[in-house]
């Protein structure tokens, strides 16, 4: 059974945002109004952090891109009272929008900050709306929701794979921030496959994970010869 | 007490200042060629071919002159050595007054060791020389003295200049009996001969070599072999003989050898004269009296601290190091406890001068060997005031 | 048998005044209370209608009044079964007049607190599914489940012992006599009966008292269960029990001014109890000071990062106001009032009380949303600001607890008024008899 | 209704299932579009993918479309383009909002009320070309042709440039204008290398970059090219990594991921250039070589005449010593002399200079000056050095046959271009075309056209521009959105968006090799709209006569296959597929074979089409004769060029005197006299000394010319990097802010002379503590419902300050003080 | 009231509280369902099912208790009452 994992070098990611939009666009992640962003309410599956250190002029800056981290043991699905969030044999961890009571318990113990609520009724111009990605399920209101490690595309490849009775290829399953990084600073695969870049970058001196210590084993791998 | 107390303070005080006029000899000169090897200086300098190529070689035969002409020429060439730093991208060393004392003597010292002499050359100078009427080698040659093939111990040159000086009389006589001329050598000839011995000597297994000289005990045998009864140095001593400070002592070791080969028969009738009695050297004493003997030169003549402050203004060195300038006013430095801390502390403030001197647009101040004696007086002297 | 009951009764008419008579302020309270609650009921659609958005709740604090109230009305909730059943179980005689309050309290608050979760879930038409499919592994289910057996037992707690006043109120006939009859349950007075009951309420406050002491436990696992900085700490059982108590005393001790005030109870609510449940409510306060100190000593001793992120909002960021405010609420005025005998009047008693609810309410928001508004990871601290929506609800779940209380004491005696008989008739005499039986007997007696 | 794990896991797993539950979900609460409940009913849609080149910012990045039905979903970048390489940027990424905009202009509009007003009428196609085109033919038959004038808002070098410059040949107007121009920031080049063209650098066998003001991951003309030359630096880690400086008033994107950030005084680039040049001329760390043998005027020089002249190094060294730099600029000397040092000591070492040394009044000279020290680095036709690209081998469009009403309008001079001595070296000076304009000098404009871009908005004289805007009897805009200038317009004739048309680009600015990308529709017109193309071959055979006959084309899809008949002839270079690594065809052409075999251009065409360009990677190194165009033949440290330019406007307003040298350097503000001024120098920048701080306007990713503002997801997007959506922000260092007493996120009024405006500020250590920056972007009072009214405009509070010599706009050049705004 | 009546109105009353007594049996056998159902989906799932045994240990006897207790009392008033009235 694959274990699918993300590494992120961050020695190359310049922190151009463009795995956000992506992210956006790929899983129809509902644009809030003006004034529900300026309340701390915008979503972003994706989500930049900034970090700096130093003092000036010697200042350092890094930016981390900050997918869910999708733990081997979260500790969001822990304590969701109905089932839905969970995670499946090959490590994604999921959201199922339409059982989720929007009680936001999994946000407040994410230790990540990785989850995204509802606050509204998502709203788009009827003109977006032609253009939403037919593969990803719109969500509605009082739901939480977060990166699925664009889980849907990883149908469309086992479909693939399956009809022509092969594995799946390292690479050919990758989600769109991964697909799309300029600067190829986000690696995607199945970190059981040795073969996979993934393992090997994984296995690399300077991986790290966020928030190692909490025991939440996080499938989102850094990489920095930083810190 | 207190009385007391600043009394031996004042009195340990002088003595630092006094000291600090003079180096003292080295015991072992070779001991900075961990230095240079340790700091790097190889990287770019070779001794004799072996290490880099980015900077002249130093062995080649080249004369450092003094101390402080050493210390010119170091400091002058500091810009250029720090521009090849960056550009190879090396850490620029920094010395302690010790290992940059052994790194001057070893510098100093390259020069005694000579060089290595030419075996076909040799040939020709045993018969030139009129060595071979006396001498047998390789089977020709002359009975009355001993087969240099029995002699593998000669096989190093000063070896051969100890055995040499020590034969001199006996040699001396015989050849007034035969009427032979006295040949007179020069270093080289020496390297060469005992080259050419090596080879056609029958022991070669028995290599027989010296250590190089240690100045400071070279000192002492001065004394002990009674030189000092007619040779002076540095005003110390009988002025029978010549002023040895006077002469140009800093040749290789051969050279001197050569030297005292060459005034040996004046030398051994002027003791016949006086009763006086023929030192004979064993060990390593003739390597170890000849160091001190090449050590002379490194002395540098006092210079002038008028002069100096001259140099001082001219070179501008005033407008950092005086009147509240960038660099540390001189006066109120803390004392050399050695003469080497000139150079020492020269070398490690470089780069932060030379960048200051960029920043400002500002030249480089060289400095020449009389400008370095000069300045070195002058700042003595402000040092010492205080 | 309906005559022989009545003679009995007149004695403690004052107790039963309340329910035969209804003033014009009355009418007055439960319309302003209605109002307020249809407000809230009103905002409480539109929140439905159109989503958590109307709150103030964003990205990182996802939890906030709603959350807060929640835990802090269950732990007004402890009030009364706890106390009244540790006070039944230790035979403390001045409890008669103050049981019922008590009880009362916890069956209404915990309703009201009961239900804050479901105010604060995002699709509440989705409720159904913790049963169809829950995760009992979720602290947010052992809540439910522990609420739920909390709710149960207090409500049969205070339902039991109110049976013969139920009875009385039916034999005394007049309105709503068929509800009497149905809630007595064919109460008769019999020794068997009362022997029946006794046992029975004997039981239940063996049962109650850890049931009450879990569910707050439980409650605290709500935030000790995660592995977020200033939740996950062993000490928050202990600490959330404490602080129930805390606060159900301080709520009780209000109730009780109030009703002695407007019901003119000054006979049955004396100044020794004021004094007993004072003196409960200093030693509460100290305690609670030292499970704070506790909670935060370890916190600043370890000096964990995160751990002090929160602490350092806490004390020295945005949150110093409540926190310090909490610190005065819960310590330092209560100690002050309630040392000195000075200030031990009943206004005093009043004003510590006050101050130890809005204390407590205050140490629940500085729980809360502290360790939300920081996230742990490099992402700027949140800030939380209540709605209108929020406000309202809470001043409606306050109002709701008004109404339910100014109802209970409409239909049933506020004050146990068997109980009182029972004191007066047997209890002297039984004291007397279990305070010799406590005293060393004449020598060479065994027993 | 139990429902098992696997159970959902089907559900949400499956691409069927997720449609199904996706209606399934929403269908209650929100009502889906009719068309995707439809897809959904129907099942899986059929996927087809198209590759076009993306519009959304000059930089011509290709694109892969992802259609469902037909219907655009989702976008990325295309992996065998050779600009990105797969890669993307967040605009990119919204280009969907752009196509489906729900403000887009949905046929021809005439305005009936006041500008700005939103008054329009709709108007046919026919009606508004009859208009036009009566309009054109009146100006022509009158012989006024050179009254037309057109604006061109791209700054992307494709055949559309081409075309719209055919037209106006033809018709005989030589106002045709390019508003970002290049041609203005390729001025220091001109007078340095006389070559017009931005140059590449090639960075991947450097080892040292040093950068200033180039925000090239960010403002460049191709972020997301650098951005993977960038990662890929990075991969080579250890000791052969090369390094990146990056000199900035404020930590911009690039310079968070440099290895050093320099903060520097805005506008002293220039100064710090020069000292960085002194310590590699003291430290001889300059290549000798190609100093002495292919540059003029490094060191002093006599003339014919026998003078002698300053040369470069005298210059640098009694000027520019890093003390006096220091004073300059805010650099410590030790990190002068630490760069200088760096730089000539990791040969190669490469120095990119961009924003912030080009958008002063001394723009010019500073980016002499920067680029100075490539030539001291002997940097050219060099591995890790600078390069030229060359065109690729397209067909030029046929040679115009001017009739003499055309020739006669072309001779006359530009409206854009000074007719005082200011602005000599420009093609468009947009200062000089607003002056013009209101003066009607040398003649008014009747008819101005408006293609891409947004000149009020993006310009800093917003009042004078906006009235020559009313001045001018006829304004058609193409814009498929109303902007601010098309709110002037009488005229809208909507374009399509890119995703709708045909289009050909070629040579992004800066990229190291020469490239051809077709822009294709992907869908059908949503609107009533028309590629502006067409639109002007419609116009010129309405106008008939030679006009009609410099553009024979059926449409404008069929010049694009002319133009690429040539590339397909020539041989050279490759259609982007799989697999085309440089050194393969280098390998192949090397050995005159071509890669990729089509029989037909026919084939060539469509292949061209589906894989949406065609590059040349190889490029034979050159003689410094061939890049070398000045006139002395070497590269020239002394701009003889820039001499002759001076004497001869000395000679337009009356030959040589030191009166009127005097007048002339006045006019150009230049401050140096006698040789310094042919010399890369130091040029204070005048700013207003009452005021404490520098205002640095810049932009960022999301939205770098402004145009993405209505763009839902760009606008939230807008400041990802400090979490703020929707709106403007100042940047202010937390000293600073102390000193004002200013608190991180509350707002603060930024004032200079001209205005002043209301942000928030946001305080951070990675800007110069006599700085405030703000992005550029927002503050639209226009341009549809997702942009009007959020955030503000900087450039609306910047003085009108350009750099006199090229034109550019002074962006760095205006003071602020800020105040509390609570 | 006659007696007849009154009869009537006891027995109403009567069954009411039979009512209210099965109701509490309804409502915590519901409970004990209710959580043996999750009990049985976690173990389905293999996911954590010890946490919720755990759970349901404590909380399934409380309430049987409870229910218990309730049905004592009213069993206990009504066995005497029917013996007075004979």
């Amino acid at each position: 059974m694959p274990k699918w994992a993300m590494v992120i070098d961050l020695d190359k990611c310049t922190g151009c945002g463009d795995c956000m939009a992506a992210c956006k666009v790929e899983n129809n992640v509902a644009i809030v109004s003006p004034e529900q962003a300026e309340e701390n309410r915008v979503m972003f599956w994706m989500d930049m952090m900034t970090i700096y250190e130093g003092e000036y002029p010697n200042i350092k800056v890094t930016r981390i891109p900050k997918p869910c981290y999708h733990c081997d043991n979260p500790p969001c699905i822990k304590v969701c009272p109905v089932h839905a969030t969970y995670i499946n044999p090959e490590g994604l961890v999921g959201q199922i929008y339409h059982r989720c009571i929007g009680c936001r318990y999994c946000m407040a113990a994410c230790p990540y900050t990785a989850k995204v609520f509802n606050w509204y009724e998502p709203e788009w111009a009827d003109e977006f709306k032609t253009c939403m990605n037919p593969d990803v399920s719109l969500r509605m209101k009082g739901v939480v929701e977060k990166c699925s490690f664009c889980a849907h595309r990883l149908q469309h490849v086992k479909e693939d794979a399956d009809a022509e009775d092969r594995p799946i290829n390292d690479g050919e399953y990758m989600p769109a921030c991964a697909e799309s990084c300029p600067a190829d600073a986000i690696f995607f695969g199945d970190l059981e496959n040795k073969e996979s870049k993934v393992y090997k970058l994984s296995r690399s001196p300077r991986a790290f994970k966020e928030l190692e210590d909490l025991g939440t084993e996080p499938k989102v791998i850094y990489l920095s010869k930083r810190e | 007490m207190k009385f007391i107390l600043t009394k031996i303070f004042f009195f340990l005080l002088i003595v630092s200042v006094t000291q600090a006029q003079e180096l003292k000899l080295p015991s072992n000169p070779l001991d900075g060629r961990i230095v240079f090897e340790e700091k790097g200086c190889i990287q770019c300098h070779a001794i004799g071919g072996y290490g880099g190529t980015v900077a002249p070689d130093l062995a080649k035969d080249q004369y450092y002159g003094s101390f402080l002409e050493l210390a010119s020429i170091i400091w002058n060439h500091i810009p250029e050595m720090n521009r090849k730093f960056r550009e190879l991208k090396m850490e620029r060393p920094t010395f302690t007054g010790k290992e940059m004392l052994d790194l001057i003597y070893f510098i100093y010292y390259l020069r005694y060791l000579g060089e290595p002499g030419s075996v076909s050359n040799g040939k020709k100078l045993l018969t030139e020389k009129g060595c071979i009427n006396c001498h047998k080698v390789s089977g020709k040659g002359g009975d009355i003295a001993p087969d240099f093939a029995d002699l593998g111990e000669y096989s190093s040159p000063l070896f051969m200049a100890q055995a040499m000086w020590n034969h001199g009389p006996s040699m001396l006589e015989t050849m007034k009996e035969l009427n032979l001329k006295y040949p007179e050598i020069s270093g080289d000839e020496i390297n060469d001969i005992s080259a050419y011995i090596r080879q056609a000597s029958a022991l070669t297994s028995v290599d027989i070599r010296m250590s190089p000289g240690n100045p400071a005990n070279g000192k002492k045998l001065f004394r002990k072999k009674g030189c000092v009864n007619c040779h002076s140095v540095g005003g110390e001593g009988k002025k029978t003989g010549p002023n040895l400070s006077e002469l140009d002592l800093n040749e290789s070791v051969t050279d001197i050898a050569a030297q005292m080969w060459n005034h040996s028969p004046a030398m051994i009738d002027y003791m016949k004269e006086e009763k006086i009695k023929y030192p004979m050297f064993e060990g390593n004493e003739m390597a170890d009296l000849i160091a001190y003997l090449y050590f002379i030169g490194f002395e540098d003549e006092p210079g002038d601290p008028v002069k100096g402050r001259m140099v001082f203004e001219e070179k501008g060195c005033v407008s950092c190091h005086e009147n509240g300038g960038v660099g540390p006013d001189l006066s109120k430095i803390k004392p050399f406890d050695s003469r080497i801390q000139i150079l020492q502390r020269m070398w490690n403030h470089a780069p932060r001068m030379e960048d200051l001197l960029l920043i400002r647009n500002n030249e480089w101040p060289e400095l020449s060997k009389e400008e370095m004696q000069n300045l070195y007086a002058y700042l003595i002297s402000i040092i010492q005031k205080k | 048998m309906e005559e022989k009951k009545k003679t009995t009764v007149d004695i403690d008419e004052a107790l039963y005044r309340p329910i035969y008579e209804t003033g014009k302020g009355f009418y007055i309270t439960v319309g302003v209370l209605l109002m307020i609650i249809l407000f809230a009921a009103f905002m409480y659609i539109r929140q439905v209608y159109y989503g958590l958005g109307v709150t103030g709740m964003n990205q990182p604090v996802t939890w906030g009044f709603y959350i807060v109230n929640f835990v802090f009305f269950i732990g007004i909730s402890h009030a009364g079964t706890l106390i009244s059943a540790i006070l039944r179980l230790s035979k403390a005689e001045w409890r008669r007049p103050i049981t019922r309050m008590a009880e009362v309290i916890t069956a209404i608050v915990l309703a009201i607190g009961g239900l804050h979760p479901i105010i604060d879930l995002g699709r509440p038409d989705r409720v159904l599914n913790i049963f169809t499919a829950g995760r009992l592994q979720s602290p947010l289910l052992w809540d439910v489940t522990s609420i739920t057996a909390y709710f149960t037992a207090s409500t049969v707690y205070l339902y039991l012992p109110m049976i013969p006043d139920i009875a009385k109120l039916r034999d005394r006939g007049g309105k709503l006599r068929w509800f009497y009859d149905f809630l007595s349950w064919g109460w008769q007075g019999t020794e068997h009966q009362k022997k029946v009951l006794n046992r029975a309420i004997n039981i239940l406050m063996v049962m109650v008292i850890p049931i009450a002491v879990s569910v707050h436990t439980v409650i605290s696992y709500i935030f000790s269960m995660t592995l977020q900085p200033g939740w996950h700490s062993t000490i928050f059982g202990p600490y959330f029990v404490v602080g129930a108590i805390f606060s159900g005393i301080a709520a009780l001790l209000i109730v009780m001014i109030a009703f002695r005030k407007f019901f003119h109870l000054e006979n049955y609510l004396k100044l020794i109890h004021f004094r007993y449940l004072s003196t409960l409510l200093l030693i509460m306060s100290l305690l609670w000071f030292y499970f704070t100190f506790s909670e935060y000593l370890t916190g600043i001793f370890g000096a964990e990062p995160h751990e002090m992120d929160v602490i350092l909002y806490k004390m020295t960021g945005p949150y110093a106001i409540f926190f310090w405010g909490m610190v005065i609420c819960n310590f330092i005025i209560p100690v002050i009032v309630l040392s000195f005998k000075k200030f031990k009047t009943i206004k005093g008693i009043l004003f510590a009380s006050i101050t130890v609810v809005i204390g407590m309410w205050l140490e629940r928001l500085n729980i809360v949303i502290p360790s939300l508004a920081n996230p742990r990871l490099e992402l700027s601290t949140g800030m939380y600001f209540p709605s209108l929506t929020e406000w309202s609800l809470f001043i409606g779940a306050l109002a709701v607890f008004v109404l339910g209380y100014v109802l209970f004491s409409k239909f049933f005696p506020i004050i146990s008024i068997w109980e009182i008989e029972e004191g007066r008739e047997e209890s002297i005499k039984e004291v007397e008899e279990r305070v010799k039986s406590y005293l060393p007997g004449p020598a060479g007696t065994t027993e | 209704m139990e429902i098992k794990r696997r159970d959902f896991l089907k559900l949400l797993g499956s691409a069927t299932g997720a449609v199904a539950v996706g209606t399934y979900g929403c269908h209650e609460i929100i009502d889906v579009p009719e068309r995707l409940i439809e897809l959904a009913k129907k099942g899986p849609g059929i996927e087809t993918w198209k590759n076009t080149i993306c519009g959304q910012c000059p930089a011509g990045c290709g694109i892969k479309i992802r259609l469902i039905d037909g219907i655009p979903v989702y976008l990325k970048g295309n992996p065998n383009y050779p600009v990105n390489r797969g890669g993307m940027c967040p605009s990119g990424h919204s280009a969907l909002e752009v196509l489906f905009n729900p403000d887009r202009v949905k046929e021809p509009v005439k305005r009936i009320g006041l500008p700005g007003s939103g008054k329009w009428e709709k108007v046919g196609w026919e009606e508004a070309l009859k208009i036009i085109s009566g309009k054109l033919k009146e100006l022509r038959n009158a012989g006024k042709t050179n009254q037309v004038a057109f604006i061109n808002g791209s700054a992307q070098p494709g055949l559309m440039d081409k075309h719209i410059s055919q037209f106006m040949k033809a018709f005989g107007s030589p106002n045709y204008f390019k508003l970002p121009s290049i041609s203005n920031k390729t001025v220091p080049y001109k007078l340095m290398q006389g070559l017009d063209q931005i140059p590449s650098y090639d960075l991947l066998n450097t080892k040292y970059i040093l950068s200033f003001g180039s925000n090239f991951l960010e403002e460049g003309y191709s972020p997301v090219y650098y951005t993977k030359i960038y990662s890929h630096l990075r991969e080579l880690t250890g000791g052969g990594r090369a390094k990146l400086i990056q000199i900035d008033a404020r930590m911009s994107l690039t310079a968070a991921n440099a290895d050093l950030w320099v903060p520097v005084k805005p506008g002293t680039y220039g100064a710090l250039a020069l000292g960085i040049a002194y310590v590699l001329i003291r430290e001889e760390l300059y290549d000798k070589e190609f100093v002495n043998k292919y540059s003029f005027g490094f060191n002093d020089w006599v003339d014919k005449k026998g003078m002698t002249h300053l040369g470069f190094k005298s210059n640098v060294i009694s000027n520019y010593y890093p003390e006096q730099v220091s004073k300059i600029t805010g650099v410590p000397a030790e990190t002068i002399l630490q760069i200088a040092r760096d730089l000539g000591n990791n040969k190669p070492a490469v120095v990119l200079g961009d924003e912030g040394v080009v958008d002063n009044t001394n723009g010019t000279f500073s980016q002499m000056a920067v680029y100075s020290l490539n030539a001291l680095l002997g940097n050219f036709e060099k591995d890790g050095g600078v390069y030229f690209v060359d065109d690729p081998p397209l067909a030029d469009l046929p040679e115009v046959n001017e009739d003499e009403i055309a020739a006669k309008g072309n001779r006359q001079t530009p409206v854009a271009k000074s007719t005082d001595t200011d602005y000599p070296l420009t093609d468009f000076s947009i200062d000089a075309f607003t002056n013009n304009v209101l003066n009607d000098k040398p003649y008014p404009i009747s008819v101005l056209f408006l293609y891409k871009g947004n000149p009020l908005f993006q310009s800093i004289n917003h009042r004078d521009f906006s009235e020559a805007l009313k001045k001018i009897p006829l304004v058609v805009s193409f814009d498929p959105f109303v902007t601010e200038t098309s709110e002037y317009a009488d005229l809208i004739l909507p374009d399509h968006t890119f995703l709708e048309k045909w289009d050909e680009f070629y040579n992004t600015p800066s990229v190291g090799f020469a490239h051809v990308g077709i822009q294709q529709p992907i869908i059908d017109p949503l609107y009533n709209t028309k590629n502006t193309a067409d639109v002007i071959l419609e116009l010129s055979n309405l106008i008939g006569q030679s006009v009609a006959t410099a553009l024979p084309f059926e449409s404008y899809e069929k010049e694009i296959r002319f133009s690429t008949e040539k590339l397909y002839s020539s041989g050279e270079g490759a259609i982007i597929t799989e697999g085309v690594k440089s050194s393969w065809l280098e390998y192949l052409q090397q050995r005159g074979w071509q890669i990729g075999r089509y029989n037909s251009f026919e084939e060539f065409w469509e292949l061209l089409v589906k894989q949406g360009g065609w590059w040349n990677p190889i490029r034979t190194k050159k003689d410094y004769k061939d890049i070398f165009k000045t006139p002395s033949g070497k590269f020239e440290f002394y701009s003889q060029y820039f001499e002759r330019v001076i004497n001869k406007l000395i000679e337009k307003i009356g030959g040589e005197s030191p009166e009127n040298r005097e007048k002339v350097l006045h006019s150009l503000n230049i401050m140096a006299r006698g040789d310094k001024v042919f010399l890369p120098h130091h040029e204070p920048v005048p700013i207003d000394e009452s005021m404490p701080l520098y205002l640095v306007t810049y932009k960022l990713l999301t939205n770098r010319d402004g145009q993405a503002s209505n763009q839902p997801l760009m606008q939230e997007m807008f400041g990802y990097t400090v979490h703020e959506h929707w709106n403007t922000w100042a940047e202010i260092n937390p000293e600073t802010a102390q000193e004002y007493k200013i608190e991180n996120d509350q707002f603060v009024w930024v004032e200079s002379a001209i205005g002043s405006i209301k942000v928030r500020a946001r305080l951070n250590p990675g800007i110069m503590k006599e700085v405030v920056a703000v992005p550029f972007g927002l503050g639209h009072t226009s341009y549809g419902r997702y942009a009007k009214g959020y955030g503000v405009n900087p450039y609306s509070i910047l003085k009108s300050k350009y750099d006199m010599i090229n034109g550019n706009q002074a962006l760095q050049a205006t003071k602020v003080k800020i105040s509390s705004a609570t | 009231m006659n007696g007849e009546e009154k009869k009537f109105h006891d027995k109403i009353i009567y069954m009411a509280q039979l009512a209210s007594i099965s109701f509490i049996w309804i409502f915590v056998a519901g409970i004990a369902v209710w959580i043996l159902n999750l009990i049985s989906i976690s173990v389905d799932l293999n996911d954590a099912p010890g946490a919720s045994i755990g759970i349901s240990i404590i909380a399934i006897p409380v309430f049987f208790t409870l229910a218990g207790i309730l049905t004592y009392v009213f069993v206990g008033f009504h066995k005497k009452n029917n013996n007075i009235k004979e």
